[in-house]
């Protein structure tokens, strides 16, 4: 899939865990600078909500595997760079405790052409939400409880072991 | 063999901490017979460690099944299904 | 598709046609402020690339019909706010001479869940690729050209008319 | 019946201006009549409208195929497949 018909530029890709806010303009602007054959930037942010699963949500705690985090995103990101032709990857992911209206995750993926940098960027989001160390525990004013794991989200990622597309 | 293993989320809030140095027998170098040997451990261990809960694993920081093996050394880690992004 | 499991907010579509360019940050914010039902951004952009069809673009001018075109892009997001469990949907797309490294469209669509927010998104592109008047012509030093519609936009659009994902 | 007739992109270059109000013989009420009826003006118009090109149409702003009637009145648009985005 990565047929390059423009001389080869060097693909940057970013992976951050941070407990600090994120940008998305500033990132963005920093992925279409002095690149003119981008022709397409697609990028995912995640919010608290402040319900899930039917219970009010006051905080979003997240803990991580710090050795493992970033290393897992890496090779996602990896992954997503060989099966699309696409360019830059930004992934930034926050951890610590978080409030409804917080951005939580941060994906922009550029490519040449829309359809890779689609793709690629649901991908990311896919396999992040199956296979990165984190863990996200809500408290509201009764309770507090750790937020179960989606069968939905383990069907996303299904989809792409036997699609290429 | 002697290697390190790390607990997080629930597991780490159910068995009170988050690593551990332990000494294991000769046969106990997969996943699966880690976990069993843990299993033995008491209650709260059996809860999570006999096959009940879906408990996922790494070794020095790569997901792997439950048939991988380890090496005097690693790191191994258990937590839950992962719920991040 | 339309379930919604929390009180029904008031979804809010914006569709603009503009020679000025926009800035995706402040998009992006109006789009998250006090929704906190929101749990996934998904925004596109597209940019002005400086080689397209092995011919090098100098300027991209946009024509349009002007009494059409926003017609024809809300009918496109309505139809996405139909089909999927989206909230806001922004659409912006500008028109007149540009330049390479140049914003051309804007689409972001936020919503509770990504699924919902990634097909809807890449729907509106499609059949904005597809349906709403707007014609582009490229200039270099030596030529000017229309540019041609491509097949490749028409099997994306045609895939939606047989999925209902 | 008359009707206004606007076109755009690469036919407005070629047939040279952007609009006009035409006057249509009774039996000319499809966009596939009016194709016929245009193509006969010129060599230009035949180039244009005679099926060798892939020319869309709208009614009134809206994206039409070329069974469809129009009236007395209506807007009619000309233009090649579109290529915004």
């Amino acid at each position: 899939m990565r047929l390059h018909s423009f001389p080869l530029l060097p693909v940057v890709s970013v992976v951050k865990v941070q407990i600090e806010d994120f940008d998305v303009g500033e990132v963005l602007a920093s992925v279409r600078r002095d690149h003119p054959q981008i022709g397409a930037i697609v990028s995912f942010v995640g919010l608290v909500r402040d319900m899930n699963d039917h219970q009010s949500v006051t905080t979003l705690t997240l803990e991580h595997y710090p050795e493992m985090t970033e290393k897992s995103l890496q090779a996602i990101v990896d992954q997503a760079q060989q099966r699309w032709d696409i360019m830059d990857a930004v992934v930034i992911h926050r951890v610590g405790t978080l409030k409804p209206l917080d951005q939580i995750v941060l994906v922009v993926i550029s490519s040449a052409h829309r359809q890779a940098a689609f793709s690629a960027c649901e991908f990311v989001m896919d396999y992040l939400k199956t296979q990165a160390p984190f863990w996200k525990k809500e408290t509201n004013n009764e309770s507090e409880r750790w937020v179960e794991a989606k069968s939905s989200d383990d069907q996303a990622q299904a989809r792409w072991q036997s699609t290429r597309q | 063999m002697q290697i390190k293993v790390l607990y997080f989320a629930r597991i780490k809030e159910a068995v009170n901490y988050s690593s551990e140095d332990v000494d294991l027998p000769e046969t106990v170098e997969t996943i699966t017979a880690l976990k069993h040997w843990l299993a033995q451990r008491g209650e709260v261990w059996a809860n999570l460690f006999s096959g009940k809960l879906v408990v996922r694993a790494a070794i020095n920081h790569t997901l792997v099944d439950d048939l991988a093996t380890f090496e005097s050394g690693d790191e191994v880690a258990f937590f839950p299904p992962v719920t991040g992004g």
